[in-house]
């Protein structure tokens, strides 16, 4: 990879923006058992593709999910797996393959045309606008959308009511739970037929994460499929329908949550043991 | 090894971390547990020199150290890691452990001019040293490698490694499980355990991976709302009310409606 | 060989501070070469090219480089040129000595530049300010004023006029009640006002340039009715003032150098229908530097400036038959016949001492949105 | 050979290309005139490069520090002036010592106590300004009154002028100190406008305070290291010197004396390079690399970041302060008003992005060839100018308005050639390894 | 009538003059604090774009008044403005396409948009002197005064003068209707909202549907829109020429600084201060306190605190301060 040259980060003070970096976690060894995607809501299909002019970081990688479904992607670090909902998200160019909503091909729009077409997505980090109130934060994830979306947001606030009391405060100011809150929220305000969320419960303490995990299964629940990255991933595996196990951007392994955690290879060289 | 007593950091009227007490002794891993904005990093800050405190004291070994700046710190051998990996990121691994050093006369600018032959023998040493580590850390086959471009969990191994450049006393570090492989997180407890056990290191670590607390500490603070609100091994904490209700929980209570809307 | 042209460098500040002067200023130097090209009879009819380069005003280190560069490189043979008195110093003293070449600067009016080594290559038909300031205090004791505050812009020309003037003034036992520094080319003067109408006067000597921050201070003088009559020197008076003021300045006073020979009348006409204003500061003289140059090269018999050099005082000076602006022809005539010249011009050049104007002074009042002359000192 | 040595040597090539280009198509003269500067540019970029590339502090005050090794020149190597230090030397001196009392004082207020301390330390300032002005006032009143015109300054220490030099460095440093104990700790775009107004200060200072080196009045005539061209004329023996090289004695003196400049200064600038280069090899600039790369780690890992910026950017100021005093060397007289940040700040930031920043030889590159192009545009423009108004007719409106605005080419090129490296290379044209 | 004296000197003075000079200030720095805030850079050419912005307007006013507009007893260049706001968003939009833009893809750290912008201001310094030349440009029309400080005398006996210019009123009212308009803008639109997120955070705001370009487009519409009015009332209130326009540029970055960069209000507040802080500490005292104070104690000397020399250096001494205590400016500004 080389290294952008118009970021060289001189000067005082500013921030170091770290990115994760390149993996060099040996590859699983088991074939990637084939999934049956064609038919799925939302697919990524043999998706390979890199950042810019670098080196393709997803090979022939499959994501797909189905209504009412959670799909949870895994793997080591750097596996791609951000890069692969990144690919799903239309944020980087696929050299090959394609990603297909609800039987349609999607492959050429533009990120903003997906969250149009009902693709919501909170980002690993920074999923919220710090500055603005939560109430505000809410209504940028309804930027695209021209009708009245107060309905939306109280069942927002139903779905998480500490956002109701805190609607007015800075997001800045929440705990980190709190934040993961407002970021899921803000999704849902596009009414997405998609959910994608990475590493949601990165960093949040055990009693939030169960907390976001029971507002996740509530909404997939009301029929929106679920797509997420998690590295807590045995939490993850347990309440998913279909599991990804992703290393160095090929599928290495996928199943339901069940079978995955009951592979002995899977736990041994992903879940820790 | 670290006496905090009745410790406070405000920022405005907020009181991050609010009257915390507590003690760290020589050779213990501590494990150092809470729920979000319990005030566990701003602790952290504020031991290490990045924040002053408010109010209180912090001791090391009988000296009070509230207040002094980080690299005195780190010259009296108090280290710490970063929540997110701080790591030089356009030089080498093997000189991102190579800078840490602090007694280094190549860096008095006299010596770069007028000492160039001791600087050559004390880089030769540092080499050496560096390598050790990096083996240790079994990533050798990184030593040339841009820090900026290593994996997320090889970063973390960097930090620690950068612990190792020098004799520490004591380490903190901050989270190091989060967005990191649960396998990679083996082979940092086993790190951290080695130098425990081999170079006699005190650690305090911040995680809320319980499984990972259990592995490697022996002894267990939970903070919330900014002072400690209880301590003991890892199987009294899960046992403690207050905790499991500010902190632990009890697990899902979703599960089993939502396998019955998907069946 | 006498029909290959000669080049004469033209060093002003195009570029920085005094960028809004330096085009009439040059357009000037550039009339009195052609007007003298054109009569073909400069040492039998060599033409003479002007080369125009930018002191910067402020960039002694460009100053240099591009006067090197009109020496060395181009061969110009005198130089009219500078126009800031510290980037003409520099010139002057690492380009001009070292090659023998000649300089006549029509705007550096620093006192300092007068005792500067300069192995007689240096003059300027701006005088030094120390004469005016002597001037300006007569004309304003005459008026029966004896409170005045003093503003300046600050430059040595500024600094030094006012230094200068106070001094005169308060021997004379007038009092200045302020005396008080503007930049030029700032954004606002409300503080420097404030401090001289606190500080009081019959009326604001206004020692600075009208197309920079003179104006700006008498703009909000006036607006603030601060003070509605001025006394201005030579950096403030041209057609620029009246354009810009019109009646709001009647009543007021100031000199400027002239002599009531119809020479800077003239001038101004020649200017007009070359289509630039003759009355911009410095542009008259920069016409005469020009002038000067050539005509010293005529009665010397030669261009090289070790020759000229010691003519151009006898050109400038009397004896010998007035010469106007637009009138170069008959002076090189007369020069050519063996005849005696003096060189009067646009600003009435007297040169005195170390090469420098004498100081002639109209005085000029302001009525009914005019400029009148009211006489000469 | 690297690509990257191949393009050292291709850029440097260069830059010696359009020097002899100017050599023979201008003159030599010429080419040794910006040589010189160029010489002197590079200098002071390399300052500022010491600053930003190993430190990445954005210090846009090098005009101030510039201006202060100028006033370094005059205070060191013109002669005392005895009347004006009788009448009142003694009085500004403890003037001054009594305003540095005062801030000392102020300073330590407001560190020791605890109550009041605001209070305290105001009324102390306040105090001390007008203690500090009762005394120094007459004082600068008596010294500005022996003879105005052409002194009314304290005069210098009458020594040779090269011993300025490090002097002026001396002061800059001292500035640099006094700023980087208040400033540094601001970030980027603060600090930025926080050093282009101290510079704007020492400006004012140096244009009001007549007694110190005449202010606007100027000083002129500073002595030389080097002889005067009339005089090598004037003597014999550089005559016959000249004759024997079949040259003509004026144009010889002058070149002569050119290069001797040259001569001086290159000392200076390989001396520099000498230095900075075996610093930045070393663990002190591997030091200075993770500092940059990462502030807060840097300081965790024991590495004191302040004290550190806080060096470098003294030093840095330094090395543009002895390169100011060199230039006012090479002027031969100090103009305070001439210092303006267009030509002193930025154009000195166009030298080092242009060059590479982070790189000492990019430095220098980018001083020899943004100073060569800096006095070159002039012609250049007017002939590009004449190329194409060629094809006009004579009078027609356009023509006259493009020839007559030849002049502000200058600054168009400036800004489009550091937008086309920014742009095509972004690291400079030799990028830091 | 004594104090009554005292007060309006004070106020013809300073007062007037620094709100006036503190409305234009504070126009100048919202316009670079509104850059930093949504690109997050510190734009070094503003003062030469808010020079671009009133040379179109001068133009297009010399055109009206050729054919015989005007605006009667305002100035026409205040018909001239659109034209001449959009004449300058044209040249922005060309500038970002140009410049800024292939840096916002490369995702460059601020430092090399700061540098980016520098080499900006140079062409743009150029291009101005290049098509209006380097001249004083008069264009102020209409009536000169709402109260000359004459009039006043006469209509009030005092002894002392107070002066109102049509252009400081001028100033003051359209400074506070921008000021208005562009706080609704932000706080209530949505494209303003839109803005404040992508300010906010860049990627988010993509993945919320927000189209980055077009709030950059808005940016840099209100930029010119803001610049040319600051620099056409400032030019109206005093001349118009290109080199003090980049002189502006300087006290503009201290009120944006000194209120914080990125704070709207900040700027406002940091314009007025700066104002303020330069009249009033070079301001002798000796007028008012000579109304104010027996006869027997009136003051010989000036009563100033420090000469006008140093005005300059003044706002500076004032920003060092602030940032002494407050690195990021009063209202909190950004730093990135
Ligand atoms: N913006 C980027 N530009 C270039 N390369 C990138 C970028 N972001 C990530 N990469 C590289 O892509 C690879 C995959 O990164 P990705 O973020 O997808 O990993 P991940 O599986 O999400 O890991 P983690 O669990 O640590 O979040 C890594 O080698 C990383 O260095
Ligand atoms: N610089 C600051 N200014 C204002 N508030 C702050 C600041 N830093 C931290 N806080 C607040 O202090 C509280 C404690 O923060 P801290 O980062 O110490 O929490 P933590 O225990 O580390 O949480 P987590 O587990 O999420 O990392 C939080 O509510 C946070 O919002
Ligand atoms: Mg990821
Ligand atoms: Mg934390």
């Amino acid at each position: 990879m080389t290294r952008n040259d118009w970021q060289d980060s001189r000067g005082n003070k500013d921030r170091s923006i770290t990115r994760p970096g390149g993996s060099t976690m040996e590859q699983g060894s088991a074939p990637a058992d084939r999934v049956e995607t064609t038919n799925a809501f939302l697919v990524g299909d043999s998706m390979t593709g890199g950042y810019g002019q670098g080196p393709d970081i997803l090979h022939d990688c499959t994501i797909a999910v189905d209504p009412g479904e959670i799909a949870v992607i895994v793997g080591p670090n750097g596996a791609g797996k951000s890069t692969g909902m990144k690919a799903v998200f239309g944020m980087l160019n696929l050299r090959k393959g394609s990603v297909r909503l609800d039987g349609e091909d999607i492959t050429a729009l533009s990120p903003q045309d997906r969250v149009v077409r009902g693709m919501g997505f909170v980002p690993q980090t920074s999923n919220i606008f710090t500055s603005m109130t939560v109430e505000e934060n809410l209504e940028m994830g309804a930027f695209i959308r021209r009708d009245d979306f107060r309905q939306t947001m109280e069942q927002i606030y139903d779905l998480f009511p500490i956002l109701r009391d805190k609607r007015r405060q800075p997001a800045g100011e929440l705990s980190g739970g709190q934040r993961q809150q407002v970021a899921v929220g803000r999704a849902l305000m596009t009414k997405p037929k998609v959910l994608m969320l990475d590493e949601p419960t990165a960093g949040v303490s055990p009693i939030v994460m169960d907390e976001l995990f029971d507002r996740i299964i509530e909404v997939a629940r009301t029929g929106i499929p679920i797509l997420m990255v998690e590295q807590n991933a045995r939490q993850a595996l347990e309440i998913a329908d279909r599991g990804y196990v992703l290393v160095q951007g090929r599928n290495a392994h996928t199943g339901t949550g069940e079978e995955l955690l009951a592979d002995p290879e899977v736990r041994r060289s992903f879940l820790g043991g | 090894m670290i006496e905090v007593t009745d410790l406070h950091r405000h920022f405005g009227g907020f009181r991050a971390v609010d009257g915390a007490t507590l003690r760290i002794e020589p050779g213990t891993i501590t494990g150092l547990i809470g729920p979000n904005g319990a005030g566990k990093t701003t602790l952290f800050n504020v031991i290490a020199g990045v924040l002053k405190p408010t109010s209180g004291t912090v001791t090391m070994a009988g000296e009070d150290i509230s207040g002094l700046p980080p690299h005195e710190l780190f010259h009296k051998g108090l280290l710490r890691t970063f929540q997110i990996a701080h790591e030089f990121s356009s030089m080498t691994c093997r000189e991102n452990l190579m800078v840490v050093p602090g007694d280094q006369s190549g860096e008095g600018l006299w010596n770069t001019w007028f000492g160039r032959k001791r600087i050559a023998d004390e880089e030769r040493a540092l080499r050496a040293k560096a390598d050790e580590v990096l083996e240790f850390l079994t990533i050798t086959h990184l030593a040339d490698q841009r820090a900026g471009q290593i994996s997320g969990g090889q970063k973390k191994l960097l930090e620690l490694g950068r612990t190792m450049m020098v004799e520490a006393k004591i380490v903190f570090l901050d989270e190091v499980g989060a967005g990191v492989n649960r396998t990679l997180l083996n082979t940092i407890a086993d790190a951290i355990l080695r130098l425990n056990q081999e170079r006699n290191y005190t650690f305090v670590v911040i995680e809320h991976d319980m499984d990972f607390i259990g592995r490697i500490s022996d002894h267990v603070i939970c903070m919330a709302e900014g002072h400690v609100l209880a301590e003991g091994s890892l199987a009294e904490i899960k046992a403690n009310e207050q905790v499991i209700e500010a902190y632990l929980g009890t697990g899902l209570k979703n599960k089993d409606q939502l396998a019955g809307a998907s069946a | 060989d006498a029909h290959s042209p000669i080049k004469l460098g033209v060093v002003l500040g195009f570029t920085g501070p005094l960028e809004s002067l330096a085009p009439a200023m040059a357009a000037g130097a550039e009339m009195a070469m052609s007007e003298v090209s054109d009569s073909g009879m400069l040492l039998d009819g060599v033409m003479v090219e002007p080369v125009r380069a930018d002191s910067t005003c402020i960039d002694a280190a460009a100053a240099t480089s591009a006067t090197e560069r009109l020496i060395t490189g181009d061969g110009v043979v005198g130089i009219v040129g500078a126009d800031c008195s510290g980037v003409t110093g520099a010139m002057l003293s690492n380009v001009a000595v070292p090659n023998g070449i000649v300089m006549i600067s029509p705007s550096a009016t620093s006192p300092g530049l007068s005792t500067a080594e300069d192995n007689g290559l240096f003059f300027r038909t701006a005088p030094s300010d120390a004469r005016q300031g002597v001037i300006m205090t007569e004309i304003l004791m005459d008026k029966g004023i004896e409170s005045v505050a003093l503003t300046y812009t600050n430059n040595d020309y500024g600094k030094g006029l006012a230094d200068a003037f106070q001094t005169a003034f308060e021997e004379a036992g007038g009092e200045v009640t302020i005396s008080a520094a503007h930049e030029d080319g700032k954004a606002d003067y409300s503080a420097e006002v404030g401090a001289l109408a606190a500080a009081g006067g019959d009326r604001l000597v206004v020692a600075g340039y009208v197309d920079q921050g003179g104006s700006g201070i008498v703009r909000a003088s006036i607006d603030s009715g601060a003070f509605d009559t001025f006394h201005f020197p030579d950096g403030m008076i041209s057609q620029a003032l009246v354009d810009n003021f019109g009646s709001e300045i009647d009543g007021s006073t100031g000199q400027n150098p002239g002599t009531d020979s119809p020479g800077a009348k003239l001038y101004q006409d020649m200017a007009s229908a070359a289509d630039y204003d003759g009355t911009s500061p410095f542009s008259a003289e920069a016409y005469d530097a020009a002038a000067l140059i050539l005509l010293a090269m005529q009665a010397a018999g030669s261009t090289d400036p070790a020759a000229y050099k010691d003519s151009v005082m006898d050109v400038a000076n009397a004896p010998g038959e007035q010469i106007l602006p637009g009138e170069l022809a008959k002076g090189l005539q007369i020069l050519k016949d063996g005849g005696d010249i003096d060189y009067v011009g646009a600003s009435a050049v007297e040169l005195i001492g170390p090469g420098e104007s004498a100081g002639n002074y109209r005085e000029v009042t302001f009525e009914n949105g005019e400029l009148v002359v009211v006489g000469y000192r | 050979m690297s690509s990257y040595n191949i393009r050292v040597v291709a850029l440097f090539s260069l830059v010696a290309v359009l020097f002899v280009g100017t050599g023979f198509i201008q003159s030599w003269n010429v080419a040794l005139t910006i040589f010189n500067m160029g010489l002197i540019s590079a200098i002071m970029a390399l300052g500022v490069n010491m600053q930003w590339g190993y430190a990445g502090l954005f210090n846009v005050g090098i005009m101030g520090f510039v201006a202060l090794g100028g006033l370094g020149t005059v205070l060191v190597s013109t002669p005392p002036n005895t009347e004006a230090l009788a009448a009142g030397g003694l009085r500004v001196v403890g003037g001054l010592a009594l305003g540095a009392a005062t801030v000392i004082a102020a300073i330590m207020a407001y560190r020791r106590l605890k109550t009041y301390r605001g209070w305290i330390t105001a009324a102390i300032l306040l105090v001390g300004f007008f203690v500090f002005r009762a005394v120094l006032d007459p004082g600068v009143e008596a010294v500005e009154a022996v003879n105005p015109a052409s002194a009314g300054n304290i005069g210098g220490l009458g020594l040779p002028v090269l011993l300025a030099w490090p002097v002026g460095g001396l002061l800059a440093a001292g500035a640099a100190w006094v700023i980087g104990k208040t400033a540094l700790g601001l970030r980027s775009d603060y600090l930025a406008i926080a050093t282009l107004g101290i510079a704007e200060i020492v400006i004012a200072i140096m244009k009001n305070e007549d007694w110190l080196a005449r202010g606007v009045k100027n000083v002129i005539g500073l002595p030389r290291p080097v002889p005067y061209e009339i005089d090598l004329q004037a003597s014999s023996g550089f005559r016959n010197f000249a004759t024997g090289l079949d040259a003509d004695p004026v144009t010889a003196s002058t070149i002569a004396v050119k290069l001797a400049y040259a001569g001086l200064f290159g000392v200076v600038l390989l001396l520099l390079i000498w230095l900075t280069q075996a610093a930045l090899a070393s663990p002190w600039g591997r030091m200075m690399r993770a500092i940059r790369d990462n502030e807060v780690a840097a300081e965790a890992m024991g590495k004191d970041v302040t004290a550190r910026h806080l060096q470098i950017f003294i030093l840095g100021s330094a090395v543009v302060g002895l390169a100011g005093a060199m230039m006012t060397t090479l002027d031969g007289q100090l103009t305070p008003g001439t210092y303006q940040p267009l030509r002193y700040t930025f154009l000195i930031w166009v030298m080092v992005i242009v060059g590479g920043s982070g790189n000492n030889w990019g430095s220098v590159l980018g001083g020899f060839l943004i100073w060569w192009l800096w006095v070159q545009v002039e012609p250049l423009g007017a002939l590009l100018m004449e190329g194409v108004t060629a094809g006009m007719a004579d009078g027609f409106w356009l023509k006259g308005h493009l020839l007559a605005s030849v002049a502000h080419m200058r600054l168009l090129t400036m800004g489009v050639i550091l937008l086309l490296v920014l742009r095509f290379s972004p690291k400079g044209l030799l990028p830091e390894r | 009538m004594e104090p009554l004296n005292a007060l309006v000197s004070l106020a013809n003075f300073v007062l007037i003059p620094a709100t006036a000079y503190g409305a234009q200030l504070a126009l100048g720095a919202l316009g670079v604090t509104l850059i930093y805030g949504i690109l997050r850079f510190s734009n070094f050419a503003h003062g030469d774009t808010m020079a671009f912005g009133t040379m179109a307007v001068i133009l297009t006013t010399w055109g009206f008044q050729a054919i015989g507009i005007s605006a009667g007893p305002l100035p026409t260049a205040l018909l001239a403005l659109p034209i001449g706001i959009a004449v300058t968003g044209l040249l922005l939009l060309g500038t970002d396409r140009v410049v800024y833009k292939f840096y916002r893809t490369k995702k460059a750290v601020p430092v090399t948009f700061v540098i980016a912008s520098l080499g900006v201001m140079f062409v743009m310094n150029g291009l101005v002197r290049f098509i209006i030349g380097p001249d004083d440009q008069l264009f102020s029309d209409g009536a000169r005064f709402l109260i000359t400080a004459g009039d006043f005398k006469r209509m009030t006996g005092l002894d002392e003068g107070m002066a109102i210019k049509t252009t400081q009123v001028i100033t003051v009212v359209v400074a506070v209707i921008v000021v208005a308009i562009l706080f609704w803008f932000l706080n209530r639109t949505r494209t303003g909202k839109s803005m404040r997120a992508y300010s906010d955070n860049e990627d988010l705001a993509l993945l919320s549907g927000i189209n980055p370009e077009r709030v950059v487009m808005y940016t840099w519409l209100i930029v010119a829109a803001l610049a040319t009015i600051a620099g056409t009332l400032y030019g109206l209130d005093k001349s118009f020429k290109p080199f003090t326009y980049f002189q502006l540029l300087l006290p503009i970055f201290a009120s944006a600084i000194v209120g914080g960069l990125g704070s709207p209000v900040g700027a406002i507040a940091g314009g007025f201060l700066i104002a303020f802080a330069e009249v009033t500490i070079t301001y002798p005292l000796k007028k008012v306190l000579g109304y104010l104070m027996p006869e027997a104690l009136e003051p010989d000397g000036l009563i100033q605190l420090l000469s006008t020399d140093y005005k300059f250096a003044v706002s500076f001494v004032i920003l060092i301060i602030v940032l002494l205590f407050r690195p990021t400016g009063l209202f909190a500004g950004k730093s990135v």
